[in-house]
């Protein structure tokens, strides 16, 4: 039998994962992309088991929604990654520091 | 026997996660990526999310990483270039993340989810369809939200579109209705001179 | 028929609504002649809150009261008693003289001048009249506004340094005040200040609030040690805002204190008179000397403000010390109705001061003590208007300079002797550094060319210094029509402040 | 239990929104050349009649639609009304802007409208998941207006760090809904409520949810320490689309905040008070202090809305209604004034003059005394001194943590915006005291100059008679 | 009892204030003998009400005392502006305007052509003014009123050449020296106020006794009679305005007045203030012991030390004004022997001779051309007679020959002071005994060298020195009569009962009456048989041989006791003290307060230092803010931590 707290450990650490990723991926802004992918799925699965367990159907809707945003926040993500390419000819995470202080 | 599929697919997920934030080459972190997404399909379908493990590998596999990739090669990204490694704070880094990681498991872990304080649930009836109870839902009471989803995706595009799109000047495309509109005086101008010039006049205007 | 008419209303927002006119109107003929229009009218009307002022009450008087942020219950509610009348009167006069002064000398956007004081006019007032916590706190920041501006664009050199410390000064007082009225509307469920007078407090609470009081208003003082602002501000300032600043801005921390601190939190004051006291006679002696080094004119009358202003504060603190003494509380009286007079006539001198300075700046675009010397010799009128300034300032008697000073001095000697001792120091003080300053800039040959070629005072000069010499010299010979309207108010305080709230 | 008849009348302004959003793209897509003016006005008309669907209703129809997700209620009314009037004002002003600079393109409506039904969306939220897609959608449309001026190296770095921290925050507010769902077996916010009112669930369990929530509101005012995008992506970001991200979508957040916080999860106050503490003064230290030393008026003006976010935050933390009417009064006093700073931004700005350095307003009083005059009124506004309504709201918030004897931070709040006051002065300072160097034109057209003109007044305006907008916040929570 | 006419007294005040304001204010246009008519008017309709109020209360023995208007009200309080009219102030009255009238004639002459001729009218009657009100004081404020405004005046006038480094140097040493004196008399009256609760003279006086009785603690352990301590306090105010060491300094320089104001303000009448007020005060000053033994001292140290330096000066002013404050030195000493009608006695006489003195010095300062130096004069008693013969009148009153007036008020002094037990009368004795020796070798020393010998002034264009005008000579002549003949008012004013009420001395103290009086001819007598007349001869002797007889004698001592000679030529080193350790000491604290306490401590280190730091925390503050996503990521991390931290763990 599957207990909660295991998928739900597997969620936290799937999002300690990504939110890892996030800072310590110096070089590439794709990968901060996917790492976001990778926490919304460690959300997802929170959900899923919270609905499995619960028996409630609202969890996994709420999943079918952040699949559809994520989908969408994926595009604009690589559209602005694109417009960002093409201004500055890279997309190093360390390059990005005109703006600061 | 579900637990050890559990503890498998949650192996592969994690090493598939811990990949995807470690390689350097963008293309096998989506492939990674990737990897992610199926085991995590598998997960929830024994989670009994079935509706959703399909749609995450026929939207997520299918089409997000697939634009991943292609973004990826488009961009011919030096890769070289990339390949410095992140060893100057990933201690630290490592170090916050396993404290957060440690704290949140504290949390979640068996004291308080554990199988003695929330059980299994109660097996679903083998006519329980988990796509006709999610279809239900979602165009009852959930048709709200349902709407504003289909306005994102819109938003998506519209922004995708324009900020990627670019009718430059430099690139020749047809206008076909303004082909159409053309009109032939547009085009020809008709210049009516005399066919001889008088020399005095010139001679004059020099 | 003034009591049909809302007199206080009148007196605020006539400056004010006439400020803004002057600033729409902007820099041609008219804009003199209508500022010294609404300035002189404002000084008459509130020339109506003497003569309809009734004497024997310590009630508030030309009350009004009308909801203004009902969520809060703040209402715009107005009245003056014997402390805030004079002060108003002081407000309308001296704007009246600011507008006079700066007639020929502000030629760079003297619209925007005129305006600035004529609002900081009604503004001030306003600050006076507030019955209102939260509305004392409005006009009392609004007013930094104009003044800010006018130590800013019309200022010296070092105009920026001076304004931007001026502001964050004050301001940084008085934040305190506004978290220790919240606290106290908290406490008594009104924003009404006779509510606070009212409401019972700890003394932890009390001296809490005390303290948040005490930072608010010293810096207004301002009391040593914050008084650094002002030295600055002074100097740098036109010579208008520097009469704004010594004549109503400083009396509007003595104002605060006898307003708030004394009767709302009397057992901390009781505590805690000694701390006030030996800031008020440092202020008086370390201020005395530091005044008697300076080499510019105007830190020079800067710093015989703080030392002045000393008294006001000493002034109202020694009554506890007086009360432990003797039993009749006359002296009392004596002390808080000294430094009213204090507050009153420092207005003027150190206006008349600062006017004089202006006179000469004016002419020579110098403050530097040095650069003078012999003015005596090409402007005998205006030598004698600053002599007998100076001779006022270092508290002569027949002069108003020397009343309150009297006043706290004796009042002081019966809470202690060594109060009364270092206060007094000031009589050798004041004279060293005011008469010092006479003697290198006044008397002496003709030091240098530029002396020589000075004209002294015109016609409107000599008429706005003539008025003020004989203001001066009328409180100083009788001041009994002063201190008359205050003693139902003085009384009052005092029955407060020895009501202990625990 | 199929089908529930749905009040539609209730969602009316977002329905409408959304057909004139679609109206417009449609436009823009079929009108080459007239199809950006095209789209101005239509998206004026449609805030208007927003405006105008919301009032109709207002105090009338009221209550839950479409399964509780949707939520009609004062706030929601109050804030949409103060949204769509605000972007009327926004529009307005980058439109101005964007001509000037060939941006001036139909998209950028159709953004703006979406993302004024996202916000209208976040605004009726009863629902996580509304919540969620409001936000959602709201989100993309700014991160996609950021990064529309293409060709700018600093604006699209700016959209690229707004997105990629927004969806980290995103993510974690998800994170922290799934934990509040899994305990309370819910996702509707009263649902939510009234789970937690039984009080037998999970302490530990609940304020971890609780954090992560937290830490998605915060994100989304922008509190310290998730203010990081905020400084970069106000500066970045041209001055038209700042003044977008910096005035209605605050207003959003503080509705989400509402309705997590004190309608979700008001009876574990105790818990997120403390966090939100923390958050406040860390961002009125951080925002004031740091603002100091700028040099960049938007970058300024960034850091000086995370120290409003502190102040914000304050009301919140009271807990009481007084607080929560106090915090509304803030947020939309604190969107009229940035509404006006960018405005007189963009008013003294031109092709090729960005107006971004605080020495590009020196002596600014000189030339052009009567907008120098507007500037003044908004900084010291900004910088809490009365008679300017900025001044009410610090006092509201401020009364309301005082009522509860949080003295302590009281002070703290307050002495900070005395050094915060320091950079606001340097602005009027450099406008005022310093010499022009050469005088220079302002080419703002007349509706520009009337509106930023009547913004200042009102700031002004609602600073003498604050008391109507008062009661008007207060009624919203009683 | 009669009460005099509130009208009659105030038009005597205001007489010579009204004059000074026309004066003052349009001296300018209308010129300069109107200028001078208005204000001798008003002085000389002051002298002649005086003159008729001392006839009143001296002969009808009608008196004053009540409110002209209330100066204010505090609480039980009332301060008012009165006048007390009695014998001691009517005597006052009429040497005040009598002198001032005399000077005011004088100054006519003295003054001519001077750019500040109607100025100087102005201030004269100014003075006038103020001491009058002074004088006729009721009350302590109006007192201390008088007192200020005097020393105003006299600031002024000292400084009236305002052009000369000296004077303007002097005016405002002068004023600050008698600040010193007025901080001691202000904290005296307070202590008036709070132990009395009420200002008024006769109130005052009627608690005197109780007060008496009182104990105050200056410091924690030291407890002080409140009668001494008000006293003491009080008496520094005296010591300054009648220039009692160590608060002397000023008066010396003050002669770089203008002759007429030495010999009015800074001789005759404001230097005796400080005299009238103990005497007005001696109902207070009779109960304690301490504080009279403390005015003797003073007294007698500045009676012996100052006529010292009368010995060595060449300015002929300056040799006066060391007599002057040798006088006021016996006068103080009378005070403190409880002689107070002596004293006032004194008082009176000597504000004629010496008045008489420093107009005839002016005389001569006139016919040299403005020198003052004596050793540039000699053999002027050809030239000028008459003030050659009034000089003489003068010298002889001053040095108490007997018969002149000063004879009678000195010998009853120094017979006093032998009669009194007090702490310190033996020094004050010996004091004042030494006094009249070095008094009568300085007064002839200066006598001589200006009027005999050789003539040593320079010529101005060949032009011998001439008479001084009629309106010069005619004062000197009027003040010569009283210099001789006011000593034979001794009977009743030291020995009768002229003072009445006025003057309270306690029996004990009584030493007046010790003495034996039987009438002035046995007083003259006694005195020629006793000591001071000896001494006053010796001293007179002296001189004649020093400076006539023998002139090298003097040069020899100056070289054999040179040490002796330097201290006297630096006075002692008071000036020099004051220069370095006050006017010195008072910049440099001023200084430090100011670079140090102002502006490195309070503006440098904590107002600057603040907004410096904040300025340098905002620049580390902004580092953090890198630019860098992972370090925005990263700071986002630290926050979800810090919360889980805090609030969940």
């Amino acid at each position: 039998m599957i207990a909660l707290s295991d998928v739900l450990t597997l969620g936290a650490i799937l999002f300690s994962l990504s939110v890892l990723g996030i800072f310590i991926n110096r070089k590439n802004i794709i990968i901060l992309l996917m790492c976001i992918e990778l926490m919304l799925l460690a959300v997802n699965l929170n959900f899923i088991a919270f609905s499995y367990f619960s028996g409630d159907v609202g969890g996994q809707i709420f999943v079918f929604f952040i699949l559809t945003v994520a989908a969408a926040e994926a595009a604009i993500g690589l559209a602005i990654l694109v417009v960002l390419f093409r201004n500055l000819n890279t997309i190093n995470v360390t390059e990005l520091d005109r703006l600061k202080g | 026997m579900e637990q050890i599929l559990f503890y498998c697919f949650a192996g592969v997920l994690i090493f598939a996660a811990t990949m995807v934030i470690t390689v350097r080459n963008p293309v096998r972190a989506a492939l990674f990526l990737v990897l992610a997404f199926f085991t995590s399909a598998g997960i929830w379908l024994l989670l009994e999310a079935e509706f959703l493990a399909l749609t995450l590998v026929l939207v997520y596999v299918g089409a997000v990483m697939v634009l991943f990739l292609f973004v990826v090669m488009m961009l011919d990204i030096n890769l070289s270039s990339l390949q410095e490694g992140f060893t100057r704070y990933l201690p630290l880094g490592i170090l916050v993340a396993a404290l957060i990681t440690i704290e949140m498991l504290a949390v979640l872990g068996a004291s308080h989810f554990g199988l003695d304080i929330v059980p299994s649930p109660v097996p679903q009836p083998d006519d329980y369809s988990n796509t006709k109870a999610i279809g239900l839902l979602l165009y009852t009471t959930y048709v709200y939200p349902f709407e504003i989803a289909s306005v994102i995706l819109t938003v998506a595009i519209v922004a995708a579109i324009t900020l990627t799109l670019r009718d430059n000047k430099s690139r020749k495309s047809q206008v076909v209705s303004e082909q159409i509109k053309v009109r032939a005086e547009d085009r020809v101008r008709v210049v009516k001179m005399d066919s001889v010039k008088p020399i005095n006049d010139q001679e004059s205007a020099s | 028929m003034f009591f049909d008419t809302p007199l206080l209303s009148l007196v605020i927002w006539l400056p004010i609504l006439g400020g803004i006119a002057v600033l729409l109107n902007g820099d041609n003929g008219f804009t003199r002649p209508l500022s010294l229009i609404v300035s002189v009218v404002t000084l008459f009307l509130s020339a109506g809150l003497y003569t309809g002022f009734d004497m024997t009450t310590h009630d508030m008087q030309f009350v009004e009261h009308i909801p203004w942020i009902a969520t809060f219950g703040i209402h715009y509610s107005l009245g003056i008693d014997g402390f805030s009348m004079p002060l108003i009167i002081l407000t309308a006069f001296s704007t009246v003289i600011v507008v006079v002064a700066g007639w020929e000398v502000i030629q760079d956007r003297a619209s925007q001048y005129m305006a600035a004081f004529l609002i900081m006019s009604g503004l001030m007032t306003a600050v006076f009249a507030a019955l209102d916590a939260i509305l004392f706190y409005v006009f009392f920041e609004a007013m930094l506004i104009p003044l800010f501006l006018v130590i800013g664009i019309w200022g010296g050199q070092n105009r920026v340094y001076a304004t931007i410390k001026f502001f964050l000064y004050t301001f940084f007082g008085s934040v305190f005040l506004l978290i220790a009225l919240l606290y106290l509307r908290h406490v008594s469920g009104s924003f009404a200040i006779l509510d606070f007078h009212a409401v019972a407090l700890t003394l932890t609470e009390q001296t809490w609030l005390f303290f948040a009081f005490l930072i608010a208003f010293a810096v207004k003082v301002p009391m040593w040690p914050v008084h650094t602002w002002l030295p600055d501000a002074h100097v740098e300032a036109p010579t208008g805002g520097s009469v704004i600043l010594a004549a109503i801005t400083l009396k509007i921390g003595g104002y605060g204190l006898l307003r708030f601190a004394l009767p709302i939190t009397p057992d901390a004051a009781m505590t805690f008179d000694w701390f006030v006291i030996a800031l008020s006679l440092t202020a008086i002696v370390y201020i005395g000397f530091v005044a008697l080094v300076q080499s510019d004119l105007k830190k020079l009358i800067a710093y015989s403000s703080i030392a002045h202003m000393g008294f006001v504060t000493l002034g109202l603190f020694v009554i506890f010390g007086i009360f432990a003494n003797s039993a009749t509380g006359s002296g009392a009286v004596l002390a808080v109705e000294g430094a009213m007079v204090q507050m009153v006539s420092h207005g003027f001198i150190a206006a008349a001061m600062f006017l004089c300075v202006g006179v000469l700046y004016d002419r020579m675009h110098t403050r530097e003590i040095s650069a003078y010397g012999g003015v005596i010799n090409t402007m005998p009128v205006f030598a004698g208007f600053s002599v007998f300034f100076a001779m006022a300032n270092a508290g002569l008697p027949g002069t108003s300079g020397f009343v309150g000073e009297f006043m706290v001095i004796l009042a002081a000697f019966q809470a202690n002797f060594w109060y009364a001792f270092l206060a007094a120091t000031t009589l050798i003080l004041g004279a060293a550094y005011s008469l010092w300053m006479v003697k290198r800039v006044i008397f002496g040959e003709v030091s240098n060319d530029n002396v020589a070629e000075l004209q002294d005072v015109n016609r409107r000069e000599f008429w706005m210094l003539a008025v003020l010499a004989i203001i001066v010299l009328a409180i100083g010979l009788w001041p009994a029509p002063l201190i008359d309207v205050m003693h139902a108010s003085v009384e009052h305080l005092l029955t407060q402040v020895l009501q202990s709230k625990l | 239990m199929m089908f529930e008849v749905v009040n539609m009348s209730f969602a009316l302004p977002e329905m409408f929104l959304l057909g004139m959003a679609c109206t417009i793209l449609l436009v823009v897509a079929f009108f080459k050349k007239t199809g950006a003016s095209l789209a101005y006005g239509l998206s004026q008309i449609t805030m208007v009649a927003s405006v105008v669907l919301v009032y109709r209703d207002m105090g009338g129809l009221e209550g839950l639609a479409f399964s509780d997700t949707y939520i009609r209620d004062a706030l929601s009314n109050v804030l949409k009304i103060a949204i769509f009037l605000i972007n009327i004002a926004v529009l307005m002003y980058s439109t101005s802007y964007l001509k000037a600079r060939e941006l001036f393109k139909g998209e950028y409506y159709v953004l703006a409208v979406f993302a004024t039904l996202g916000m209208s969306v976040m605004v009726s939220a009863h629902h996580f998941l509304t919540l969620y897609l409001g936000l959602e959608l709201m989100s993309l449309c700014l991160y996609a207006m950021v990064a529309m001026h293409r060709d700018s190296k600093v604006a699209t770095e700016a959209a690229m760090k707004y997105f990629i921290l927004g969806a980290l925050a995103s993510g974690m507010l998800l994170y922290g809904m799934s934990i509040i769902y899994g305990i309370t077996g819910s996702l509707s916010i009263s649902a939510v409520a009234a789970a937690i009112q039984t009080g037998s669930l999970d302490n530990t369990v609940l304020s971890f949810g609780l954090v992560f929530l937290v830490i998605g509101v915060g994100f989304k005012l922008g509190a310290v320490p998730f203010h990081m995008w905020l400084p970069d992506v106000y500066q970045g970001a041209p001055t038209a689309m700042t003044l977008f991200i910096a005035t209605t979508p605050k207003l959003a957040a503080f509705a989400m905040m509402i309705r997590l916080l004190v309608e979700g999860l008001g009876d574990v106050q105790q818990y997120w008070q403390d966090m939100l503490i923390m958050l406040s003064v860390l961002s009125v230290i951080l925002g004031n202090v740091v603002a100091i030393a700028q040099t960049n008026m938007k970058r300024m003006l960034a850091y000086s809305t995370i120290s409003h976010v502190g102040f914000i935050l304050l009301g919140i933390i009271s807990g009481t209604e007084a607080g929560y009417a106090g915090s509304l009064f803030y947020a939309l006093t604190y969107a009229v004034m940035t509404l006006a700073a960018f405005g007189m931004i963009i008013l003294m700005s031109r092709r090729g003059f960005e107006a971004e350095e605080i020495s590009d307003y020196k002596g600014l009083s000189q030339h052009h005394p009567w907008f120098a005059l507007m500037m003044l009124i908004v900084m010291f506004s900004m910088a809490g001194i009365p008679p300017l309504v900025g001044f009410y709201a610090k006092l509201a918030v401020i009364k309301s943590i005082v009522d509860i004897e949080l003295i302590s931070v009281a002070i703290l709040v307050v002495v900070m915006s005395v050094i915060g006051a320091f950079y606001y002065l340097r602005v009027i300072k450099v406008m005022y005291f310093d010499q022009a160097d050469d005088a220079y034109e302002i080419d703002a057209p007349t509706d520009m100059r009337i509106m930023v003109s009547a913004n200042a007044v009102a700031i002004l305006g609602l600073g003498i008679f604050p008391g109507t907008l008062m009661a008007l916040c207060a009624s919203v929570f009683s | 009892m009669e009460i005099l006419n509130e009208n009659l007294l105030l038009t005597l005040v205001l007489a010579p204030l009204f004059g000074s304001v026309v004066a003052g204010l349009f001296g300018k246009k209308i010129g300069e003998t109107a200028s001078h008519t208005v204000t001798i008017l008003g002085v000389a309709i002051a002298f002649i009400l005086s003159a008729w109020v001392f006839k009143q209360v001296i002969f009808d023995g009608a008196s004053y005392n009540d409110r002209v208007y209330q100066w204010l009200q505090a609480g039980s309080l009332s301060i008012e502006v009165g006048f007390m009219v009695d014998s001691l102030t009517a005597m006052m009255l009429v040497v005040v305007t009598f002198v001032s009238l005399m000077v005011h004639i004088y100054t006519i002459g003295y003054m001519k052509g001077d750019d500040g001729y109607s100025r100087f009218f102005s201030y004269i009657s100014l003075f006038t003014f103020s001491m009058l009100m002074l004088v006729m004081a009721n009350n302590f404020m109006q007192l201390f009123f008088g007192w200020e405004a005097v020393g105003l005046v006299s600031y002024l006038l000292i400084g009236f050449w305002y052009k000369k480094p000296t004077a303007i140097y002097a005016n405002l040493k002068a004023f600050l020296v008698n600040r010193v004196g007025d901080f001691g008399f202000l904290l005296g009256i307070a202590g008036v106020l709070m132990y009395a609760g009420s200002l008024d003279y006769l109130e005052v006086f009627s608690q005197s006794r109780v007060i008496a009785t009182q104990s105050m603690s200056i410091w924690p352990g030291a407890e002080w009679s409140v009668m001494t301590v008000i006293c003491i306090l009080l008496f520094i105010g005296a010591m300054g305005k009648s220039a009692q060491v160590p608060l002397h300094v000023w008066l010396p320089d003050s002669m770089e007045g203008p002759t007429p104001i030495s010999a009015l303000i800074h001789a005759a009448t404001m230097v005796t203030a400080g005299i009238f007020m103990v005497a007005r005060m001696s109902p207070m000053f009779e109960l304690s012991e301490t504080a009279l033994s403390f005015v003797m001292v003073i007294g007698a140290i500045t009676a012996l030390f100052m006529g010292f330096l009368g010995l060595i000066q060449n300015d002929i002013k300056r040799v006066i004004a060391y007599s002057t404050l040798s006088q006021l030195g016996y006068m103080t000493v009378a005070l403190g022997a409880s002689a107070y009608s002596a004293a006032i006695f004194h008082l009176m006489t000597h504000a004629f001779f010496k008045a008489l003195l420093f107009l005839g010095a002016g005389s001569v300062i006139m016919a040299l051309h403005h020198e003052q130096d004596i050793r540039k004069m000699g053999g002027l008693k050809k030239y000028l007679p008459i003030t050659y013969w009034t000089a003489l009148i003068g010298s002889l009153a001053l040095i108490g020959f007997p018969g002149f007036s000063g004879f009678f008020s000195k010998d009853a002094i120094i017979e006093a002071v032998h009669a009194s037990t007090l702490a310190g009368s033996g020094f004050a004795y010996f004091a004042v005994l030494s006094g009249v020796f070095i008094t009568a070798l300085y007064s002839f020393r200066l006598f001589f060298i200006v009027f005999h010998g050789e003539e040593r002034f320079e010529k101005h264009d060949g032009h011998m020195p001439h008479e001084s005008p009629t309106v010069v000579t005619g004062p000197l002549i009027l003040l010569a009569i009283p210099s001789v003949l006011a000593g034979l008012l001794i009977g009743p004013m030291v020995f009768g009962h002229f003072f009445g009420d006025a003057i309270f001395v306690l029996d004990e103290h009584d030493v007046l009456s010790q003495l034996n009086y039987h009438g002035v001819f046995g007083f003259m007598l006694h005195g020629i048989v006793a000591l001071p007349f000896w001494l006053a001869m010796a001293g007179v002797g002296t001189a004649y041989y020093f400076y006539m007889v023998n002139p090298s004698i003097p040069a020899k001592l100056h070289q054999s006791f040179n040490w002796l000679y330097r201290v006297l030529e630096n006075k002692y080193g008071f000036d020099r003290f004051n220069e370095v350790v006050f006017a010195g000491g008072s910049r440099l604290i001023g200084r430090v307060l100011w670079k140090v306490g102002d502006q490195t401590v309070i503006d440098g280190a904590v107002v600057n230092g603040t907004a410096k730091a904040v300025g340098f925390v905002s620049k580390k503050m902004r580092l953090v803010q890198s630019g860098y996503l992972y370090h925005y990521a990263f700071a986002m991390i630290l926050g979800v931590w810090l919360l889980l931290t805090y609030f969940v763990a």
